[in-house]
C-alpha cells in the first residue's frame, strides 16, 4: 500500500534514489556524532591526536553536508504528486455514465472522499508518518506488514465531511466497500497510529493463544520465543499432526506441518522451524495451511484470524479417517483428502476441490 | 595418703590441694585448689556487710535514722568484737571507713554552710592569675609542634607512595619477562620443551582435525639497548611464529556473472552495491581497534577479520597478543581452505569445481561463477596484495564469509560433542541419537539423517545460491512494483530468515479498491534452487532459478488480478459480466503469455464492453476496450 | 514408523511362487510405486533348553527387519517384545547353554521394497531352508501413527493391487485403541504369518517350488 | 532336514568378542573432592557428568552348576535413554603384562520393556542397587566414580540408603579382544591419580 500513496507524476526511481541518499546522510550523520562521541583516538603527541580527532570531525562534516546536497537534489527531482485520480485508469469505469442507475449525489459525495482522501494521501504527509518512515529501509514497493493505509485529516469544512460520512456509511451497506479505508472516514477518524496490531504486548499474544488452547481439548499449543519477542507455537493435532507456527506479534508469518512421530527440534533442543516434513500429505497439508494463512485475513483483528485458523487447522484430526466429500474415497494419487474447506471445513482431495 | 608416691608428694605443695577422700585401695581423691577468683568470691561472701554499716555508727551524716538506731549499732558493734582476727580485709574496711566519716563531715559542714547562719566561705586571696594566659600560649605551641609532626609523617608517607608509584611505572614500562609470561599462559596454551617454550596456535583443544601443527616459540627479547630511552611499547617477550602463519589471511567469497547470457536482469546490478562509504568506515573501525586493550581484540579481530581493508599501519613491532591472534585467524583461514578444498575435489557434481591455487571455482548456476579464495599476505608484500585487492573490493559476500567462519567453528564444535557420556552410566561410549537407534527402531530414513553430513563446500554454495537467489526475486519483485504503477505490488518479507530459505508475500491489489479484490495472495518460498509459490486459491507452482519465469508468472498474476477487478467491479456497479476469461487465445498474438479478457453489459443491456488486459514486451500493460451496440469502433486505451 | 498391515497372498491358480510375486509386483509399478531396494526380514526360533526351568518348550523367536538395520527383536508368543540392539545376537550366542536355536526353523522373507507416495510395500517370498513357502505382502503407511485411524484408508490402498485377497484387519491392530503404533507391532505381524506359514509346510500346496 | 543354506545375514551382528579391561579402587567420602578435580584435570575436555543409574541383576538358573547373570540398567536422571542390558563374563586376572582386569562382555541397549522379558525368559531378580556418582572420559577409557545405595523396599528406588562411607573408583576400556595395549595406557593414567586412588585388578573371586 505504500506505492498507493504516489500518485503517477511521481519519479519512482528518482524516489528510491532519494530514499538512499536519506539512508546515506543518516549514516554519515551518526558517522559524525560517533566521532564526537570518542574523543580524540591514542597517538603519539598531543598535537597528534588533536590533529587527527580534528581532520576527522572535518571529513565526516563534509560527508554530511554533501549527502544533504545529494538529497536537496534528488527532492527536487521527485515531482509533485499529480492531482489525477487515485485510481489510476481503471477508476474511470466507476465513472458510469448510465444516469439513472447511479444516483449523482452519492458519486459527487464519492468523488468529495477521494479528493479528500488523495490530499491526505500525498506523499508528503505520508512521509511523516512514523510508521512509514521505519519502512524506508526498504524499497518502496517492500512495505513490511503494513496492511493499512492511514492519513491525516483533511482541512474541509466539517459540514462536507458531515454528509461524506453519512453517504459513505450509506455506501458501505451496499457493499460497495472498496478499500479500508472508507470505512476509516465514516466511523470516528482512527488515531494515527492505528496499526497497534503490529506491536502488541506479549502478555496480549500470550491470552489470546492460551484461550485458544483452551478451546479445543484435542489440540495442545506450546509457546515459545526463542527469537525474542516473536512467538512460536508448537501445536500437536491429536496423534495426527504437529504444527509449527512462527507469528509475528499475532500476524502468522510461517507454518510447517508434520507428521506426529517425526522430530520437530534440531540437535540442540530448538524448534526446527525451516525443514519440511518427509511425508508427502505432510507436504501438502503445509501448502494448504499457507494458502490458509492467505486467507484468513482481517488485518484489523487478527486474533480473529489466528482463532479461524485455528478452528481450521482443527479439522485436521480426521485427516486419515474421512474420505473425500466429492469422490467418496480416501485415496487419490496415494494421498488422503489433504484439503479442507475454508468455510465448511470439509475434506476433500486437492483435486476434488473446485 | 601414705599410697601416694615420693615423687608425688616432692612435686605437689600439699597446701594446694586437699584431699578430699581416700578410696579403699588408697587412691585419693583431691580437691582442686580454688582459682584466684574463687578465692575472691570466698573471701568476699564471708563481709558481714550489716556489721559493716553498722559500724559506721559514729557517721554524722543522713540525719534522724542513724540517731534512731544506736541501739542496733551497739550490738553489731559487739559482733564485730570478735571477729577482726578472722578478717583479712580489715584494713580495707577500716579505711572504707574513715572515708565514709570524711564524707559525712563534709556533708554536714556543707549542709551548714548551705544554711548561711553560722558559717560562710570566703575566698582566699591568691596571686593574680598570669598563669592562667601561659598554659594556652604552651599548648599553641605544643598543638603546633605536633601538627608539624603529624605532617612530617604524612609527607614521609607521601613521598615513599609516590617513590612507588613512580617504580611502579618504571617496573610496568620494563615489563619484566616474566610477567609477561604469566599473561601470555592466562590466554595461550605453554609448554617447555627442552630450554624452549612452545606454545599452540591452533584450534585442536577446540575440535579441529587440521594437521598444521601451529605452534610458536616464546623467547626474550634481550636486543634492546639499556642505556637508550626505552620505547614504550618494548615487551621483554616476544613469539616466534612459524613463517607460514606470518602476516594476514581472509578467505574472499564472491560470486561473479560468467557470462551475459544468462538472460536475466538483476545480476549486473545485484551485487554492486554503492559502497563509497564503506573504506572510511573499514578504518575507522581500524583505529578503534589499535587503541583497544589486547584482551578485547579478541572480540573485535573477528570482525575486522572479515573487512576487506586488512591493512595494519604497524608502528613498531605488534604486540604479540595481536601477532598471535592474527597468526591464528592465518590458521583459521587455512584451515578453512583446506577444507573446502579437499571437498571440491572430492565432491562430484554436474560441474566439476575447480582448484586453482588459492581459489575454488564452482558453478551454483549456469553462467554464474562462486569463486572462495585464500587471500593470505605476508606483511612485505603488502604493496601487492592490496593491488590486487582493489581491483573489485565490491563482490565481497560478507555474509558467507562470516557463515564460513561460523560454519568451521560448528564443525569443531561437532567433533568435540558428536560423542557424549553413557547413561546409564555402564553403557559404552557413542553418538548422542545413534545410541537410541537400536532400541527405539529407527528406520532407515531415520539412520540416513543421522548420518548425513553435508560438507562445507555443500553448504556454503546452497548459500550461495540462495543468497542469490532472494537477492534477484526482491529485485524482480521491485522492478515489476516501480515500473507498473496499477495494479500495485508488495511485498511483504518475512522476519524471519534461514540461511537456505526465506519466504515473501506478494500482494497485487488496486488502488481504491482493496475490499473488493484481493484475489492475488501470494507466498513465495524461496529456497535454494527454486521458489515454490503458494497462491491463494490453493495452486502451488514451482519456479526455477530462471528470473524471467518469475516475472512472467507475476505478469499473469496481474493480468487476472485486473480482470478480476473489472469484474467485481461490475459487479457491484450492477452490470452484467457476459464473458470472463483468464486466457483468451484470440486476438493479437500476446509477446508473453495470453490476455485475459472479459465482457460486460450494461444493467439494462443497452451497452457491453469487452476489454482484455495483456502485456506488451515493454511490460507495459494493455486494456483493449471495445464499446459495442452504438459505437463499433475499436479504441485502444494505452496506459 | 508408520501403520502396517502385513498378510500373505495365496499363490495363484496354477502360477508358482515367483509368477504371483511377479503379478504383485507388476501391479504395484502401474499404480506407480517406486521400486526401492529389496528388503529381508528374518526369524530364528530358541527353544528353552530340555527342562531349563520347569517350564514346558516356550518358543522364543529374535527377527531381524531391513527396515530396521540397526535393531534386533525379540518375543514371545503373546508376550513382551523386546527390542534391542543388534549385540542381543551376540548375547543369544552367550545364552547357548539355556535357548537353544532351532536352526532349521530358521524363516525369512525377501523381496522388494516399493515406495508409492507415503506408502511402503514389501512384496516377499516367505522361505523356510531352501524352499519358497508362501508370499508376504507389509503395506505400511508412513505418515499415521494410531493404526485405528488410517486401517480404512490401508484398506482401500490395499485392495488396489490385492484385490479380493485383501486381509482383514490383523489382530494387533484390535488391542491398540488410540496407542502409538511401534514397530514391534509389525514384527508380532510377521512373526503370526511366518507361524501360519510354518503349519501350512505339512499341508504341501500344489505349484511349491 | 537339510542344512540351511548358508544365507547372508540381513543384519544379524554386533561386534563380537568384546573385552573389558577392568581396574577398581575406592576412595572415602572425605577424599572424593580432590579426586574429582585431579580428574576433571586429568580427563577430556568434556563437561563432567554426574549419574544416578537403578541397576537390577538377573540371574538365570539351569542345569549348570554356576546361574548365568544378566544385569540390567536403566538411567534414573536423564529420561529417554534406553535400558543398558550387560552380560559380563569369568574375570581373568592374567600374567603381570597385563595391567588389569579382563572379562567378556556384551552392551546391550534396549526398550524399557526389559525386566519383563527378562522375566517372561525365566529369569529372576537377584538384588537391586541404586549407583550414584561421576563419570570421565579420557579417550577411550571410562572413569567411573560412584556410591553404591541399597534400595530398602524392593521397586521403590525412592528410600535408598548408603552402602558404605566411601566410593568406588572403576577404570574401564572396552575393546576387541587381544587388545592388551589398552591396559598399559590404564596403568599409565592410574599412575597419575596415585595416591588419591589406587587403583588395581581386584579379583572378585578371591573376596568371595
Amino acid at each position: 500500500m505504500a506505492d498507493g500513496v504516489l500518485s503517477p507524476g511521481v519519479n519512482l526511481e528518482a524516489f528510491s534514489q532519494a530514499i538512499a541518499a536519506i539512508q546515506a546522510l543518516r549514516s554519515s550523520v551518526t558517522r559524525a556524532f560517533d566521532c564526537l562521541k570518542d574523543g580524540m583516538r591514542h597517538r603519539e603527541t598531543l598535537e597528534g591526536r588533536e590533529k587527527g580527532f580534528v581532520s576527522a570531525f572535518q571529513d565526516s562534516l563534509h560527508s554530511v553536508s554533501r549527502d544533504l546536497g545529494e538529497l536537496e537534489r534528488l527532492s527536487n527531482l521527485v515531482g509533485k504528486p499529480s492531482e489525477n485520480h487515485p485510481l489510476h485508469n481503471s477508476g474511470l469505469l466507476s465513472l458510469d455514465p448510465v444516469q439513472d442507475k447511479t444516483p449523482l449525489y452519492s458519486q459527487l459525495l464519492q468523488a468529495y472522499k477521494w479528493s479528500n482522501k488523495d490530499c491526505g494521501n500525498s506523499p508528503l504527509s505520508t512521509l511523516e508518518d512514523p510508521a512509514w518512515a521505519d519502512d524506508f529501509k526498504v524499497l518502496p514497493s517492500r512495505t513490511q506488514q503494513n496492511d493499512h493505509c492511514y492519513f491525516a485529516p483533511a482541512s474541509s469544512t466539517l459540514e462536507l465531511q458531515y454528509h461524506a460520512g453519512l453517504a459513505s456509511g450509506l455506501l458501505n451497506q451496499q457493499s460497495l466497500k472498496r478499500s479500508a479505508n472508507q470505512m476509516g472516514v465514516s466511523a470516528k477518524r482512527r488515531p494515527k497510529a492505528q496499526p497497534t496490531t503490529l506491536v502488541l504486548p506479549p502478555q496480549y499474544v500470550d491470552d489470546v493463544i492460551n484461550r485458544i488452547d483452551r478451546m479445543f481439548p484435542e489440540m495442545s499449543i506450546q509457546l515459545s520465543r526463542p527469537n525474542g519477542t516473536s512467538a512460536m507455537l508448537l501445536v500437536t493435532l491429536g496423534k495426527v499432526l504437529k504444527v509449527i507456527v512462527v507469528m509475528r506479534s499475532l500476524f502468522i508469518d510461517r507454518t510447517i506441518v508434520k507428521g506426529y512421530n517425526e522430530n520437530v527440534y534440531t540437535e540442540d533442543g530448538k524448534l526446527d522451524i525451516w525443514s519440511k516434513s518427509n511425508y508427502q500429505v505432510f507436504q501438502k497439508v503445509t501448502d494448504h495451511a499457507t494458502t490458509a494463512l492467505l486467507h484468513y485475513q482481517l488485518p484489523q483483528m487478527p486474533d480473529v484470524v489466528v482463532r479461524s485458523f485455528m478452528t481450521w487447522l482443527r479439522s485436521y484430526i480426521k485427516l486419515f479417517q474421512a474420505p473425500c466429500q466429492r469422490c467418496g474415497k480416501f485415496l487419490q494419487d496415494g494421498l488422503p483428502p489433504t484439503w479442507r474447506d475454508f468455510r465448511t471445513l470439509e475434506a476433500f482431495h486437492d483435486t476434488c476441490r473446485q | 595418703m601414705s599410697g601416694a608416691s615420693a615423687v608425688r608428694i616432692s612435686i605437689e605443695s600439699a597446701c594446694e590441694k586437699q584431699v578430699q577422700e581416700v578410696g579403699l585401695d588408697g587412691s585419693e581423691t583431691y580437691l582442686q585448689p580454688l582459682s584466684m577468683s574463687q578465692n575472691l568470691a570466698r573471701l568476699a561472701q564471708r563481709i558481714d556487710f550489716s556489721q559493716g554499716s553498722g559500724s559506721e555508727e559514729d557517721e554524722p551524716g543522713p540525719g534522724g535514722r542513724d540517731w534512731a538506731s544506736p541501739g542496733d549499732a551497739e550490738d553489731e558493734e559487739g559482733l564485730v568484737k570478735f571477729q577482726p582476727s578472722l578478717w583479712p580485709w580489715d584494713s580495707v574496711r577500716n579505711s572504707l571507713r574513715s572515708a565514709l566519716t570524711e564524707t559525712c563531715v563534709l556533708y554536714d559542714v556543707l549542709g551548714i554552710l548551705k544554711d548561711k547562719k553560722f558559717m560562710t566561705l570566703d575566698p582566699v586571696v591568691q596571686d593574680p592569675p598570669p598563669p592562667k594566659q601561659n598554659p594556652q600560649f604552651l599548648q599553641l605551641i605544643s598543638k603546633k609542634k605536633s601538627l608539624a609532626g603529624a605532617a612530617q609523617i604524612l609527607l614521609k608517607g607521601a613521598e615513599r607512595l609516590s617513590k612507588s608509584v613512580a617504580e611502579n611505572q618504571e617496573n610496568k614500562r620494563q615489563r619484566d619477562f616474566n610477567s609477561e609470561l604469566l599473561r601470555l599462559r592466562q590466554h595461550w596454551k605453554l609448554r617447555k620443551v627442552g630450554d624452549k617454550i612452545l606454545g599452540d596456535l591452533s584450534y585442536r583443544s577446540a575440535g579441529s582435525l587440521f594437521p598444521h601443527h601451529g605452534t610458536f616459540e616464546v623467547i626474550k627479547n634481550t636486543d634492546i639497548d639499556l642505556d637508550k630511552k626505552i620505547p614504550e611499547d618494548y615487551c621483554p617477550l616476544d613469539v616466534q611464529i612459524p613463517s607460514d602463519l606470518e602476516g594476514s589471511a581472509y578467505i574472499k567469497v564472491s560470486i561473479q556473472k560468467q557470462a551475459p547470457d544468462i538472460g536475466d536482469l538483476g545480476t549486473v546490478n545485484l551485487f554492486k552495491r554503492p559502497l563509497p562509504k564503506s573504506k572510511p568506515a573499514a578504518e575507522v573501525k581500524l583505529l578503534i581497534h589499535l587503541s583497544l586493550p589486547a584482551e578485547n581484540q579478541v572480540r573485535l579481530l573477528f570482525q575486522f577479520q572479515l573487512c576487506t581493508f586488512y591493512e595494519i599501519e604497524i608502528f613498531g613491532a605488534p604486540h604479540w597478543q595481536t601477532k598471535l591472534e592474527a597468526a591464528q585467524n592465518v590458521l583459521l583461514c587455512k584451515e578453512i581452505f583446506a577444507q573446502l578444498s579437499r571437498e571440491a575435489v572430492q565432491i562430484k557434481s554436474q560441474i566439476p569445481h575447480i582448484v586453482v591455487k588459492n581459489q575454488i571455482i564452482s558453478q551454483p548456476f549456469p553462467g554464474l561463477q562462486l569463486s572462495i579464495s585464500l587471500c593470505h599476505s605476508s606483511n612485505d608484500k603488502k604493496s601487492q596484495k592490496s593491488a590486487s585487492d582493489r581491483q573489485s573490493p565490491e563482490d565481497h559476500l560478507y555474509v558467507l564469509e562470516h557463515n564460513l567462519h561460523q560454519l568451521i567453528r560448528e564443525f569443531h564444535k561437532q567433533t568435540l560433542s558428536s560423542t557424549v557420556m553413557p547413561h546409564p552410566a555402564s553403557a559404552p561410549f557413542g553418538h548422542k541419537r545413534m545410541k537410541l537407534a537400536g532400541p527405539q527402531a529407527f528406520d532407515k530414513n531415520d539412520i540416513n539423517s543421522l548420518q548425513s553430513n553435508e560438507g562445507l563446500l555443500e553448504k556454503i554454495i546452497k548459500q550461495a545460491k540462495h543468497i542469490f537467489l532472494r537477492r534477484r526475486t526482491a529485485r524482480t519483485i521491485d522492478s515489476l512494483a516501480s515500473r507498473i504503477e496499477d495494479p500495485q505490488i508488495q511485498a511483504h518479507w518475512s522476519n524471519i530468515n534461514d540461511v537456505y530459505e526465506s519466504s515473501v508475500k506478494v500482494l497485487i491489489t488496486s488502488q481504491g479498491y482493496e475490499q473488493i479484490c484481493k484475489s492475488i495472495q501470494l507466498q513465495l518460498n524461496i529456497g535454494v534452487e527454486q521458489i515454490r509459490v503458494v497462491h491463494r486459491d490453493g495452486r502451488v507452482i514451482t519456479l526455477s532459478h530462471q528470473e524471467q519465469e518469475l516475472q512472467d508468472f507475476l505478469l499473469s498474476q496481474m493480468s487476472q488480478h485486473q480482470v478480476h477487478a473489472v469484474q467485481q467491479l461490475a459487479k457491484v456497479m450492477g452490470w452484467h459480466v457476459l464473458s470472463f476469461s483468464n486466457h483468451v487465445g484470440l486476438g493479437p498474438v500476446e509477446s508473453i503469455g495470453n490476455a485475459s479478457a472479459i465482457t460486460v453489459a450494461s444493467p439494462n443491456g443497452d451497452y457491453a464492453i469487452s476489454g482484455s488486459i495483456s502485456f506488451d514486451c515493454d511490460h507495459k500493460m494493455y486494456l483493449r476496450v471495445r464499446f459495442s451496440s452504438c459505437f463499433l469502433l475499436e479504441s485502444i486505451s494505452r496506459y | 514408523m508408520g501403520v502396517t498391515c502385513v498378510s500373505q497372498v495365496p499363490v495363484a491358480e496354477g502360477k508358482s511362487v515367483q509368477q504371483t510375486v511377479e503379478i504383485l509386483t507388476r501391479k504395484l509399478e502401474l499404480l506407480g510405486a517406486e521400486k526401492q531396494g529389496t528388503f529381508c526380514v528374518d526369524c530364528e526360533t530358541y527353544h528353552t533348553a530340555a527342562s531349563t526351568m520347569g517350564q514346558t518348550g516356550k518358543l522364543m523367536y529374535v527377527m531381524h527387519n531391513s527396515e530396521y538395520p540397526l535393531s534386533c527383536f525379540a518375543l514371545f508368543e503373546n508376550g513382551p517384545c523386546l527390542i534391542a540392539d543388534a549385540n542381543f545376537d551376540i548375547l543369544m550366542v552367550k545364552l547357548k547353554g539355556f535357548f537353544q536355536n532351532a536352526k532349521a526353523n530358521k524363516i525369512e522373507s525377501r523381496g522388494t521394497r516399493y515406495q508409492y507416495c507415503d506408502f511402503l510395500v514389501k512384496v516377499g517370498t516367505v522361505t523356510m531352508g531352501p524352499s519358497a513357502r508362501g508370499i508376504s505382502v507389509e503395506v505400511e503407511y508412513c505418515p499415521c501413527v494410531v493404526a485405528n485411524d488410517c486401517w480404512n484408508l490401508l484398506m482401500e490402498f490395499m485392495q488396489s493391487f490385492m484385490g479380493n485377497h485383501t486381509p482383514g484387519i490383523p489382530s494387533v491392530f484390535g488391542n491398540k485403541h488410540d496407542s502409538i503404533y511401534s514397530p514391534a507391532d509389525s514384527m508380532v505381524q510377521y512373526m503370526e504369518l511366518f507361524n501360519k506359514i510354518r503349519k501350512q509346510q505339512q499341508v504341501p500346496v500344489a505349484g511349491m517350488r | 532336514m537339510e542344512a540351511p543354506p548358508v544365507t547372508m545375514m540381513p543384519v544379524t551382528g554386533g561386534t563380537i568378542n568384546m573385552m573389558e579391561y577392568l581396574l577398581q579402587g575406592s576412595v572415602l567420602d572425605q577424599s572424593l573432592e580432590s579426586l574429582l578435580h585431579r580428574l576433571r584435570g586429568l580427563c577430556d575436555n568434556m563437561e563432567p557428568e554426574t549419574f544416578l543409574d537403578h541397576e537390577m541383576v538377573f540371574l538365570l538358573k539351569g542345569q549348570q552348576a554356576s546361574p548365568f547373570v544378566l544385569r540390567a540398567r536403566r538411567s534414573m536422571d536423564k529420561t529417554g535413554m534406553p535400558w543398558h542390558l550387560r552380560y559380563l563374563g569369568q574375570p581373568e586376572i592374567g600374567d603381570k603384562n597385563r595391567h588389569a582386569l579382563v572379562r567378556n562382555c556384551v552392551d546391550i541397549a534396549t526398550s524399557e520393556n526389559l525386566t519383563d522379558f527378562l522375566v517372561e525368559m525365566g529369569f529372576r531378580m537377584d538384588h537391586e542397587f541404586v549407583a550414584k556418582g561421576h563419570v570421565f572420559r579420557k579417550g577411550i577409557m571410562k572413569i567411573v566414580v560412584y556410591k553404591i545405595f541399597r534400595i530398602l523396599m524392593p521397586g521403590n528406588t525412592e528410600s535408598i540408603e548408603p552402602l558404605s562411607l566411601s566410593y568406588l573408583v572403576e577404570l574401564s576400556v572396552v575393546a576387541p579382544a587381544g587388545q592388551d595395549m589398552v591396559s598399559d595406557d590404564m596403568r599409565n593414567f592410574a599412575e597419575q591419580l596415585k595416591p588419591l586412588v589406587h587403583l588395581e585388578k581386584i579379583d572378585p573371586k578371591r573376596l568371595m
